[in-house]
């Protein structure tokens, strides 16, 4: 299944429970692939905290997909350009994908989750 | 078809439960099933056993409760979402040691799992956002 | 932190520990390794050092990540701080029988698991 | 082929272009809710890249003021229509 994140974190809760939906669905033991879309890439940016009040950050929880095998991490690359981002700003290791090729990734998943 | 929906939206703030019910009642007039309607996000609110409208508008919880008359949908809440948001059962109330209970059968607490294999399992899931 | 209602109170040496109604910590920094014996105790469990290390386990991956892990996850934790021997659902299943996701994170002082899977 | 749902006006929300780069050669757009403003001039021209396969909700138009005033180039279905559209596609995605 693939599980797209479109939203930054702390803003909303999107981010959230999107990567919930990941987590759950790997926990089932479904193979599950992360694409950083739009906004969604502002959660990869390193040197995050937790919010106000001691709200959670979504970080920690990016550390531990490995934890959950969820290891196919794709961010968009132009996402990242429009946003002055590089690969060197974010804190894990992320494969970038050309926006040509986000159809077919789209298309040859069983389910898609849209966050 | 065996269709299932993904319900994010509260009720009278956003079009997206109004959308979707227009659209479970479009999907069973073409003869197709809804199996289930999973409420994640702010559309657990869809759930709240308390929603009181006004006489002269649409009463959404009460819809929601026809379809499962009608067709057997089962009402699924993410039980993560729901509790954060206040929206618990009796049993859910009681362990949390809360008084009052605001959620009620055919509203079920359930895991998002049931919304992953809902996606899979299903002909179609379609999702309503705000 | 989240208020949570007490349902019961249990005595650790000189201090009253705050219990919610399913046994859970009420505040989670009340959490030392005599609490964590003496809600074993409560539920008729001696705790081994083979138990120890699991909840220790725990309680790093939760200061890790923040979250408290399903089996899956957890079973892998243990495999990789505790070798592959001990990193086995059989394992887990041996030392916190029922669910040892839920029964070890109660007694590691971990909150409430949400039920969501 | 896929179905894409989008309920923002390309007016207000960018959300538009990313809807836009997934979609693959074949796949179909529905405007629904506020996604609907979309469908008039000049927004329409937006989605001159799928032209052919841009579809709005007839009610969602009529609600808003905007029955009879869509762009040529724009299909517009009802409810019925929509459903229809779901069983045609392998899958939908929403765009928020």
């Amino acid at each position: 299944m693939l599980v797209v994140l479109r939203h930054a974190p702390h803003g909303s809760s999107w981010l959230r429970e999107g990567l919930d939906v990941a987590l759950v669905g790997a926990a089932f033991g479904q193979a599950v692939t992360l694409l950083f879309l739009g906004d969604g890439v502002e959660a990869l940016v390193r040197n995050q905290q937790a919010g106000a009040l001691g709200q959670k950050g979504t970080h920690p929880t990016l550390d531990m997909l490995a934890m959950y095998d969820i290891e196919k991490l794709l961010v968009d690359s132009e996402s990242l350009a429009e946003r002055g981002l590089t690969l060197e700003d974010l804190q894990l290791p992320v494969a970038p994908i050309a926006a040509q090729a986000l159809p077919a990734l789209f298309a040859e998943h069983a389910a898609v989750f849209n966050f | 078809m065996r269709y299932a929906l993904l319900v994010q939206g509260a009720p009278y703030s956003h079009q997206a439960a109004h959308s979707a019910l227009r659209f479970a009642d479009a999907l069973i007039a073409r003869g197709h099933r809804l199996e289930t309607v999973f409420f994640y996000h702010d559309g657990v609110y869809n759930a709240s056993r308390l929603a009181s409208p006004p006489q002269d508008e649409p009463h959404l919880v009460d819809a929601w409760r026809r379809l499962n008359e009608q067709q057997g949908t089962a009402l699924l809440v993410c039980v993560a979402a729901a509790l954060r948001r206040g929206l618990l059962d009796e049993r859910e109330a009681k362990r949390h040691g809360k008084q009052g209970y605001s959620l009620e059968a055919p509203f079920e607490l359930t895991g998002v799992g049931q919304l992953v294999d809902a996606g899979i399992t299903h002909d179609r899931l379609i999702t309503f956002s705000p | 932190m989240a208020t949570t209602s007490i349902a019961r109170q249990v005595r650790v040496g000189e201090r009253d520990i705050a219990l919610d109604p399913e046994g859970y910590l009420v505040i989670l920094a009340d959490w030392t390794p005599a609490v964590a014996k003496t809600l074993a105790e409560e539920e008729g469990r001696v705790l081994t050092d083979e138990h120890w290390e699991v909840i220790e386990v725990l309680r790093d991956f939760y200061a890790r990540y923040e979250m408290a892990p399903a089996m899956r996850p957890l079973v892998k934790a243990v495999g990789q701080a505790l070798g592959a021997d001990k990193g086995k659902s059989l394992h887990l299943m041996k030392l916190f029988p029922e669910s040892p996701a839920k029964v070890a994170a109660r007694l590691a002082g971990l909150p409430k698991p949400t039920n969501c899977l | 082929m896929l179905l894409h749902l989008l309920n923002r006006s390309p007016a207000s929300s960018l959300v538009h272009r990313d809807t836009l780069r997934a979609m693959g050669e074949e796949d179909r757009l529905l405007l629904i809710e506020d996604g609907v403003y979309g469908a008039l001039m000049p927004l329409a021209d937006r989605f001159e890249a799928i032209h052919g396969r841009l579809f709005a909700l007839r009610e969602d138009l009529a609600s808003r003021g905007l029955d009879g005033r869509c762009d040529a180039r724009v299909t517009v279905v009802d409810m019925e229509g929509f459903v229809t559209l779901t069983e045609e596609s392998e899958r939908t995605v929403s765009w928020f």
